[in-house]
């Protein structure tokens, strides 16, 4: 499988703090990259370094190269919107915009000029049908988003971010609110969709990681420790703080 | 796409000197107006001096600032105890809901016209003060109620903020180690809350100094050092707005510079509350 | 064997919602006793009923009872304060007042009427000795206590609790802001404190519950699903909702 | 050990006492004005002119030269609060610049309205030409109620959840159409109240108006013209006792309108509010 993302030497500070240091990895198109790690490990500042959303912080300085399809994402004149939009985010609280779940899909390509009405509800029943949610909620998509429940949020999310038309999905501990049925269809649909898209998870379950992960990276304050394939990494591990982690020796 | 984005940056960037602007404008056109006259008669000759007779050419304007500073100190005590219970009362001690209800009610206090803060001080407190204390009614002392009662708002206001905004974990912290609520706020929430507080205080006692209209009808306005509560003073808002629609000349230019005193005082005032609310950042 | 703490028919309300749903449960005197499960579940609220830090949260309701040395603890006549010290209460994050070491410590101890100087020095002595404290904090006892690194403010916030006199230490969640290394280390004193203390401790870790506790509690959605002897709890649950949250299947 | 409740419940109940008093004096203010003005205000009161200097007739112009100098000051505040609000808390990070206007904000609040009528006299009566009008009231009104909008306004936007910025970010949006679509929808309720409270403030000033509007008792039919706002009309009724009864009558129509505002303020806080949230 062709390399995705190709991450060399990245190194992340906000003011003096060294959140990342000096990340080697990458990532092959068509697979799910699960990142585990205790808190504050930097795996969330990592995953934000791949849409350039830590740049919206103050004080963030960063080195290193992050190539997407070979090409350097920071490098000057990229369009940060162009690249948000290739590279879709879901965050770990849903976190619908206040309007209906019709306009929360059709927010990001409306922002791209997309104006046909047939077109725009063609993406919303693709993409809700893609995130397992258009059955639940087909008959009610000028409802307000914020009234479904935690689950169906999260899907929306997803489905918000698939109507971009993405090549890569980033997914934040999108798991970490939800009860075991939500999870289990988030599961489902990050299966599915995987047949199209570049998927990097970022977890808190190592459970979840091993389920659904083709491969595994587990950070530690601020360092990759171990990357390996799901059934290493959770049966052999090479590292014993990576062992201590799985095991439960943290947090 | 990208120069629209720098465009509006630019723009806004503007519109956000505009306030810089405005107060470099009238610091320049006040100084412009009152700077030569302070000059002609001398910093001392101005500040330190009890004579004020324009016709005579006589501009010291000391009577005015005792005046000024009594009213505010009186206003001040008025308003302490007041505005500090309240805030507490309301913060530490009664529901959300009604802090919620009293709060917005307090605040309307701030809403209602100078002129007629003043007005009450002619029509209730006058009569009060002949009746019982003697005197003609305007004086410091009915000054210092109103105005005292003018920055209630103001104090309580920004006291309840900064109660607000002490960690409730301190006050879970406390509590759960069987201290009393009167025991947290005293050991904990007012120390912590200190230096929000003391900078309502400071902004209290600069809309005090800078009451104008209330203070006219009110305070008596005599070019007088007092010697008890009792006696009508000026403050030097009163002394510009008084004697500004007939003033000519040299006459104008002492106008303007006690406006300058004014302005200082206010800007001193002000980067005292600054500093000791960054002083205050202790997380 | 007498208890120490007793729950019975325990059910509170938050305005209409129900969050801990008729609750029964014995503890022993100088145990250590784990309450876990997913968030929102009813852990914490079920550790604030006991030392009635939760009143002050408006709206809230009581039914049941809690007996503590078989005194009902919400009976009119209890005299909240001394309840309060009794049963100390350590928070899931570090909450150090902005004072000096010493007057943190100290608090407590004035709060309740002790003013000498000699007295209050003997015990900030003894706690500091008991959280291993003393001897890096006994020449910086004017230093502000906010100075100091998380784990020193979570060991000082046990100190605090220790000079109170406490019997029962409640943890809600103690660790969830600290490293590995520190958590192993607050974790070994919890296990010394043991000796003297009865200790209920809420945690989201369930290999911490198995660390450190004699006994463990599975709660969800208000309930108290299961108790048993920790070791039987993590091998041989009961409760099929219990083995599919310590199978890692929620969150 | 009774002792620390008992203080307790001592310092409760002088603070609860302290608080009734200070309730008390607002309620009674309004209470002493609407019980002697509420006589004196109808229709005709409302809608005519004042004959005799105010001793008779109504006061419909001051209530036009109230609303029109309210509206010029509003007008021109706005965009000028708003716009720094968005720069500050939008475009750039804590830095000199931003510390600098913070401060030049902060100073403008304080500076007294006496200050601020001098300077409107100097600039737009006499250096620019434009006479005591309402242009110059307008004008000299927003400079003094900026400050009051440029917080608010900074305060709601602040108040915005960082997570619908980086849900628009992330979905391809512009920094502009962030703010646009997500960012000010999110904060109207705290931009309008601003406003508003600006609104308020206007209509209660009185020393700036002397100052750079005048007090002329006609009906203004341009920006250049000259007017008498409520607060001048019942500053002079007062204190030149031309007539009591008129003054309460002005007096009620004014906290009227200020107690208006306000709840219309609250209201649609809380209106705009349960939309968005």
């Amino acid at each position: 499988m062709e390399d995705k993302i190709i991450i060399k030497d990245l190194n992340l500070y906000f003011d003096t703090h060294h959140v990342l240091k000096s990340i080697n990895l990458n990532i092959k198109a068509n697979e799910i990259l699960s990142i585990i790690g205790p808190a504050n490990s930097g795996k969330t500042s990592f995953l934000r370094t791949l849409n350039r959303l830590n740049d919206i912080t103050s004080a963030v300085k960063i080195s290193g190269e992050i190539l997407l399809d070979g090409m350097d994402i920071y490098k000057k004149g990229i369009s940060l919107p162009w690249l948000r939009r290739k590279v879709g985010m879901v965050f770990a609280l849903p976190v619908p915009l206040p309007r209906s779940i019709f306009e929360n899909i059709v927010y990001g390509p409306r922002l791209n000029g997309v104006t046909s009405k047939d077109r725009l509800e063609e993406l919303v029943e693709k993409t809700l049908k893609s995130a397992f949610l258009w059955d639940e909620v087909k008959d009610r998509l000028h409802t307000s988003g914020t009234k479904l429940s935690g689950g169906q949020q999260q899907r929306l999310c997803i489905a918000r971010s698939l109507a971009l038309e993405p090549e890569v999905i980033l997914l934040d501990e999108p798991c970490s609110g939800l009860d075991p049925l939500s999870t289990s269809k988030i599961e489902e649909a990050l299966y599915e969709l995987k047949k199209q898209y570049t998927i990097v998870l970022v977890t808190n379950n190592t459970k979840q990681a091993a389920r659904v992960g083709d491969n595994v990276a587990f950070f530690l304050m601020g360092d990759m420790i171990e990357y390996g394939s799901s059934e290493h990494i959770f049966t052999v591990p090479n590292d014993k703080r990576t062992e201590d982690y799985i095991t439960g020796r943290f947090g | 796409m990208k120069s629209r984005e720098n465009l509006i940056q630019f723009g806004l960037l503007i519109i956000a000197l505009s306030t810089i602007v405005i107060l470099l404008l009238i610091a320049l056109f006040i100084l412009k107006e009152g700077l030569p006259i302070i000059l002609r008669v001398g910093i001392k000759g101005f500040i330190c001096s009890t004579h004020w007779s324009p016709q005579q050419g006589q501009f010291g304007i000391l009577a005015m600032i005792i005046g000024t500073a009594w009213i505010t100190a009186g206003a001040i005590l008025v308003s302490l105890p007041l505005s500090l219970s309240c805030a507490i009362y309301l913060s530490e001690f009664s529901t959300p809901k009604v802090r919620g209800t009293l709060k917005p009610i307090i605040e309307l206090l701030a809403g209602i016209p100078s002129v007629v803060y003043g007005f009450m001080g002619m029509v209730i407190l006058f009569p009060l003060i002949r009746n019982y204390l003697g005197g003609a009614g305007p004086s410091i002392l009915t000054a210092s109620v109103i105005l005292g009662i003018m920055i209630l708002p103001t104090i309580t206001s920004i006291a309840i903020d900064s109660l607000q905004a002490v960690p409730h974990s301190y006050r879970e912290g406390s509590l759960s180690l069987g201290a009393t609520r009167w025991q947290t706020i005293r050991m904990v929430i007012l120390p912590a809350a200190k230096t929000g507080i003391l900078s309502g205080i400071i902004l209290g006692i600069g809309r005090a100094v800078g009451e104008t209209m209330a203070v006219i009808m009110i305070a008596g306005n005599s070019v007088i050092i007092p010697k008890s509560l009792l006696d009508p003073v000026r403050t030097l808002t009163a002394n510009i707005a008084l004697e500004m629609n007939y003033a000519t000349g040299d006459h104008r230019q002492a106008l303007f510079a006690t406006g300058i005193v004014l302005f200082i005082t206010i800007i001193i005032l002000n980067i005292i509350a600054h500093t000791i609310a960054r002083g205050g950042v202790e997380k | 064997m007498e208890y120490k703490i007793e729950l019975v028919n325990l059910s509170v309300y938050y305005g209409d919602f129900h969050a801990l749903r008729n609750i029964n449960m014995q503890i022993g005197a100088k145990t250590i006793t784990a309450l876990i499960g997913p968030s929102g579940c009813g852990k914490s609220t079920m550790l604030r009923t006991i030392n009635r830090i939760n009143e002050l949260i408006d709206g809230t309701r009581i039914e049941g009872k809690i007996l503590i040395d078989q005194k009902d603890i919400y009976h009119p006549k209890t005299d909240i304060l001394q309840l309060r010290k009794k049963a100390g209460m350590v928070f899931q994050r570090p909450n150090c007042f902005p004072l000096s070491v010493y007057d943190n410590i100290t608090y407590g101890p004035r709060v309740h009427g002790i003013k000498k100087k000699a007295e209050l020095d003997e015990i900030v002595e003894k706690s500091l000795r008991a959280t291993w404290l003393w001897d890096e904090l006994k020449e910086k006892m004017k230093k502000s206590a906010l100075s100091l690194s998380l784990e020193y403010q979570q060991r000082l916030c046990i100190a605090r609790v220790l000079a109170l006199g406490s019997e029962i230490i409640l943890l809600d969640e103690p660790c969830s802001a600290l490293d590995p290394i520190t958590t192993l280390r607050i974790e070994e004193l919890l296990v010394e404190l043991k000796k003297d203390y009865t200790i209920i401790i809420v945690t989201h870790n369930m290999q911490q519950a198995a660390r450190v506790s004699n006994y463990s509690g599975y709660m969800l959605m208000g309930e108290l699903v299961e108790v048993n002897e920790t070791s039987k709890i993590f091998t041989s649950p009961q409760d099929k909702r219990t083995e599919d949250y310590i199978t890692g299947r929620f969150g | 050990m009774l002792k620390p409740i008992f203080w307790e419940q001592v310092m409760k109940k002088i603070l609860f006492v302290g608080t009734a008093i200070t309730v008390f004096i607002l309620f009674f203010i309004i209470f002493y004005i609407l019980k002697n003005g509420l006589a004196v205000v109808d229709m005709e009161f409302l809608l005519s002119s004042p004959k005799d200097f105010g001793r008779a007739g109504g006061i419909f112009p001051c209530i036009v030269g109230t609303i029109v100098l309210s509206l010029v000051a509003i007008i021109i505040a706005t965009p000028l609060g708003v716009g720094t609000s968005i720069y500050l808390s939008e475009y750039t990070r804590e830095s000199k610049l931003t510390s600098i206007i913070r401060f030049g904000t902060d100073c403008l609040a304080g500076i007294p309205s006496i200050i601020f009528g001098l300077f409107g006299f100097v600039l737009f009566v006499v250096y620019l030409g434009l006479g005591w009008s309402i242009l110059s009231g307008g004008l000299t009104i927003a400079f003094m109620i900026l400050p009051t909008i440029i917080r608010t306004s900074e305060e709601a936007i602040k108040s915005v959840p960082d997570y619908y910025r980086e849900v628009s970010l992330s979905l391809g949006g512009t920094k502009w159409q962030t703010i646009v679509k997500v960012v000010l929808p999110s904060a109207l309720p705290g931009i309008v109240t601003g406003i508003i409270l600006g609104v308020a403030r206007s209509i209660e000033e009185t020393a700036i108006v002397i100052f750079t509007a005048g007090s002329v008792l006609r009906i203004p039919t341009s920006l250049f013209d000259s007017c008498r706002t409520m607060s001048v009309h019942f500053y002079i009724l007062a204190r030149e006792g031309i007539s009591m009864e008129n003054a309460y009558g002005t007096a009620t129509i004014l906290i009227i309108t200020i107690l208006l505002i306000n709840a219309f303020a609250y209201w649609l806080m809380h209106r705009l509010m349960a939309k968005y949230s």
